[in-house]
């Protein structure tokens, strides 16, 4: 069986959803221990298959018994490996964060969202495993219609902002199969390896048309991540989404589509055509640094946690975007590590945030006012998830913001070290402004002082902490974001480093 | 400028394909009603699908299903490229799918607000945060 | 000169895929690009895809129809566009 | 708004109609494209697979896991639909209407008014959006109903010798039904073919995708090889027969899962996610 873990990986998750699905109808009860069960699996799996990865060497697994060029494979490196850990692994700890959520927001449709759910992971799993560029449009489709439907199930403006993302991202994933199909004229061919080899070639590297693949392409993976002039879509249709569902596609939408991008740009276009011939690393860089720099502005400028957050969430695409174009070895190290630490931090604030409008009903910032008294267990963990993203050691966002400015300024791109300091100031200042609400402000402050001042001397100790279901893995989270910075060392020597491939100075 | 429209002439399939997309991209940029955009979006994936398709097209040969004889050697060059089509399969059921979710969210919405301009929706969200 | 088939049934196409964006009424929209799925077909038939055809005339031309169609029904044929 | 969005567009399209100059002509036999991988494809689809329409071949076997994942994707437009739509809570109008059979008559009767029993055979319940009862129509999409349906399955079975295939098959078998519910109404519709009944057989017919393929793998060749299958099929290890069943028993998934997600969506979307008053 060690032989098809790269195909159970997929196959496991599908067919429980499919069951999923179909005993949703006949015997409910019986959906979430499946589920548990099956993304348990999935994450045991990519977990052996990281092992099997580092001890001998990426694995190929061809479907149907084709071969390379003429069936479709799957590709399972130094590069994926790990990313296929982070995602398995966000989406079992946010299935135990969110169930008591799930159960209060879905209660007559849970069956459906559980295999809308593993569905997504499904998806997810597929990109980052997939070795052939059409197989990549197909499962990213899946991504992308369980992700309307997770968000589009949310309050307010939720269906709105659902059908808005829907819109660029079909833009978006329509823009990539064209540049495929660009690619598949020049080539003739569709399996990422074989159009690497066509790319050394030189009639296919001064092609106009394999230039103009590139940059549709790039567009597309863009759109769909949501980088800085295309990124209009995300702050709504992520704030507005239910909790359960926007922990769940946050975390891992960005980052999965930047992963396929690196996978795209080092594996089927090849360094030496995107740094060498093409010379749009500059330019790069500097749309990432206005990314960074506009996120950050205005997540300073938003009233509620999750706005602010996914704000947040476009500046750190930038990062990884610029530190991908640098095109030296530290810059894209910088990168393919911030996409596993990125996402254990965005998925701990998201379970933080989570957790408080669980209790709250309300992300306001007014609201937060004496939060670190009642949930003191829910606010530690977003501090640590915070400290993350501002960048303090030993959490594992300092020891990849580290390697990103190394990279930035071995590169000479000044700009792009300046704005990540910049972004890390900026979130200092966003956190420690929550954290002075939320530890030094009493809880109804504001009207009405003789009133509540009365009211909530009873209210002021008195702890309203989250379930336990949310506060253990938030807290795993938590402790997760240290363990990555203290390991970032045999991360990148064992892992990172094997996956750049050779020739990046 | 002759040899550009003799150029476009060979390739008048992609002169199509581009003019298709560029109506959808500007419903959904342009217009504020829901579901033209929902129809310039079908309209913008299937330009999509034209352009695989043209590029399988080879003149004057056959469809891709060859004879029933497993003996009989096939030349390749007398039948039209099928992967493709394969490939558009796939792209056809993928934005028949987004079109039935793009209409249900969109009568989701017509639900909540009443209609389906979008202006008109803005107008009102906006209203109600001056509001409160 | 003579003009191939394939020829007109992209103008057809191009011409409806403009008309059902820029009609006033919702269902005439629906119903013309109905058709702008059904000459689609015709153009891809025409060019040997007889599978891809086969699926956007059940598809495009069909489904897609009575779903467009499904959702125009409850809401409004109205717009201002 | 109109002019930017007017200046994207034609922007846009100046540049891929620039880049698009240097593609091969259209109909060019010649261009990579359509000398790198198809002519394996062409040449070895009756040697492998016995089936003479390469498409076929193509889609259920060489890139079959690619078409499994199209078929999810149908079903998770389906769940997306119900998941988004779909309300338990009866908001069934003040007023309802009635048809008096003998007299063809309409009643409406006012809320709190006595309702016709719910098995009356003189009294049938007709939607409040209601169209003009038409004998002609109902009896010939009656009619028809039946020919697409044999039709539909003559295009699933066929689909290894002529243009068709499960996919194709199941729309038209799903919208056999959207017929009858259209020509008729919807209640009537999911009384013969209830809603549990098509999310159950979309699940199950993806299911019979996979299961195939898993079925292979637990045979130890690799996922979705149909070779494994000849021992079970009762056919000597090689034998491009197993191929083509296992191609077959893949068309009859997808026909399953298609139709009944098409109807499934119809009826939500038809109703409103409400299933009680149709188009």
């Amino acid at each position: 069986m060690i032989r098809h873990l790269p195909a159970l990986l997929v196959i496991v998750p599908l067919l429980t959803a499919l069951t999923v699905s179909a005993l949703s109808w006949v015997a409910p009860r019986l959906c979430l221990p499946l589920t548990f069960g099956c993304i348990g699996a999935s994450l045991a799996s990519s977990i052996g298959i990281l092992v099997e990865v580092i001890k001998s060497g990426p694995v190929v697994y061809t479907m149907g018994g084709w071969s390379a060029p003429v069936g479709i494979v799957y590709v399972i490196d130094y590069l994926s490996a790990p990313v296929l850990v982070v995602v398995t692994a966000v989406a079992l700890i946010n299935l135990i964060a969110s169930s008591k959520q799930i159960d209060r927001d879905f209660s007559d449709k849970k069956g459906t969202f559980y295999t809308l759910y593993i569905l997504f992971v499904t998806g997810m799993v597929g990109i980052v495993a997939t070795g052939d560029a059409f197989n990549l449009y197909v499962l990213l489709e899946i991504a992308a219609l369980t992700g309307y439907s997770l968000i589009g199930i949310g309050h307010e403006r939720a269906p709105l902002s659902s059908l808005n993302y829907l819109f660029i991202g079909t833009i978006g994933a329509s823009f990539y199969l064209l540049g495929v199909g660009y690619l598949y004229i020049a080539t003739g061919s569709l399996n990422m390896a074989d159009l690497a080899r066509f790319m050394a070639m030189p009639e296919h590297g001064t092609s106009t048309m394999v230039m103009f693949a590139f940059i549709i392409c790039m567009t597309g993976l863009f759109i769909k991540m949501g980088l800085f002039p295309l990124h209009g879509w995300l702050p709504n249709a992520y704030s507005y989404a239910s909790p359960a569902s926007s922990a769940l596609v946050a975390p891992l939408t960005t980052k999965v589509m930047i992963y396929a991008m690196i996978r795209v740009g080092l594996y089927v276009f090849t360094p030496a055509y995107v740094f060498g011939r093409l010379q749009v690393g500059g330019a790069m860089v500097w749309i990432a640094v206005a990314a960074i720099v506009f996120g950050s502005l205005l997540a300073l400028a938003q009233k509620s946690l999750f706005k602010m957050l996914t704000y947040i969430v476009i500046a750190e695409v930038g990062y990884m975007v610029g530190g991908f174009f640098l095109g030296n070895r530290m810059g894209i190290t910088g990168s393919a590590l911030h996409i596993i630490n990125d996402a254990a931090m965005t998925l701990c604030l998201f379970l933080a945030a989570g957790a408080i409008t669980y209790r709250t009903k309300s992300d306001d910032f007014k609201d937060l006012k004496g939060l670190f008294h009642q949930m003191p267990f829910t606010m530690t963990a977003f501090t640590v998830g915070a400290l993350a993203v501002i960048g303090v050691p030993p959490t594992c966002g300092f020891f990849s913001k580290w390697y990103l400015i190394i990279g930035g300024i071995q590169a000479g791109h000044y700009g792009y070290a300046a704005a990540l300091i910049f972004s890390s100031l900026v979130n200092a200042v966003l956190f420690f402004r929550i954290f002075e609400t939320a530890y030094f402000d009493q809880p109804g402050d504001g009207k009405g002082h003789h009133h509540g001042h009365h009211k909530h001397h009873k209210h002021k100790n008195k702890m309203v902490e989250a379930p336990v279901s949310m506060i253990v893995p938030l807290m795993i989270t938590a402790l997760g974001l240290i363990a990555l910075g203290i390991y970032t060392g045999d991360i990148v020597t064992h892992v990172i480093q094997a996956a750049i491939p050779g020739g990046i100075a | 400028m002759e040899q550009i429209f003799t150029a476009m002439g060979a390739k008048y399939n992609y002169v199509a394909y581009i003019i298709l997309m560029m109506v959808g991209l500007y419903a959904m940029i342009v217009k504020s009603n829901l579901v033209k955009k929902i129809i310039g979006m079908s309209i913008f994936q299937t330009s999509i699908i034209l352009f695989y398709v043209s590029t399988a097209y080879k003149t004057g040969k056959t469809i891709p299903i060859v004879p029933y004889d497993a003996h009989a050697a096939v030349q390749a060059a007398d039948f039209i490229n099928p992967l493709p089509h394969v490939l558009m399969l796939t792209a056809i059921v993928v934005s028949v799918a987004t079109l039935g979710v793009a209409l249900a969210l969109a009568m989701k919405i017509y639900r909540q607000y009443g209609t389906l301009e979008e202006d008109d929706i803005h107008e009102d969200l906006r209203s109600e945060e001056g509001k409160s | 000169m003579s003009l191939p088939i394939d020829f007109i049934v992209l103008a057809l196409v191009v011409i409806c895929g403009i008309v059902a964006i820029s009609v006033k009424d919702l269902m005439a929209a629906a119903i013309v690009f109905s058709a702008y799925s059904f000459l689609m077909c015709l153009s891809w038939a025409v060019m040997g895809a007889v599978d891809v055809a086969f699926t956007e005339a059940t598809v495009g031309a069909g489904v897609s129809t009575v779903f467009c169609v499904a959702a125009v029904f409850h809401s409004t044929r109205r717009t201002k566009d | 708004m109109k002019i930017t969005g007017l200046l994207t567009v034609i922007i846009c399209g100046a540049l891929l109609t620039y880049y698009a100059m240097d593609f091969p002509d259209f109909g060019d036999g010649r261009s990579p494209a359509n000398t790198y991988l198809s002519p394996h494809f062409l040449e070895n689809t009756m040697h492998d697979a016995h089936v003479p329409n390469s498409v076929t071949t193509i889609l259920a076997d060489y890139r079959g896991y690619d078409t499994m994942y199209e078929t999810t994707v149908v079903l998770t437009a389906g769940l997306a639909c119900f998941f988004l739509l779909r309300r338990k809570e009866s908001t069934s109008p003040p007023a309802r209407f009635f048809r008096h059979v003998p007299t063809g008559l309409t009643l409406r009767i006012e809320e709190g008014g006595k309702l016709p029993a719910e098995n009356s055979k003189v009294f049938t319940r007709i939607d409040s959006l209601w169209a003009p009862d038409s004998l002609i129509i109902r009896n010939t999409c009656r009619l028809i109903i039946a020919f697409v349906q044999l039709f539909a399955l003559y295009v699933v079975a066929h689909g290894h010798y002529s243009p068709g295939g499960g996919f194709q098959g199941g729309v038209l078998l799903g919208s056999s039904i959207i017929l009858f519910s259209i020509s008729n109404d919807l209640r009537r519709t999911l009384k013969r073919f209830r809603e549990k009944t098509a999310a159950v057989l979309g699940a199950i017919g993806v299911l019979i995708y996979s299961g195939t393929g898993f079925v292979c793998l637990l045979m130890g060749a690799h996922f979705l090889n149909y070779e494994a299958l000849s021992p079970l099929l009762g056919l000597k290890t090689g034998d491009p027969m197993a191929r083509s069943h296992g191609i077959f028993s893949v068309e009859i998934g997808v026909a399953f899962a298609v139709m009944s997600v098409m109807i499934w969506i119809y009826y939500n979307l038809s109703s409103a996610g409400k299933h009680d008053e149709g188009l």
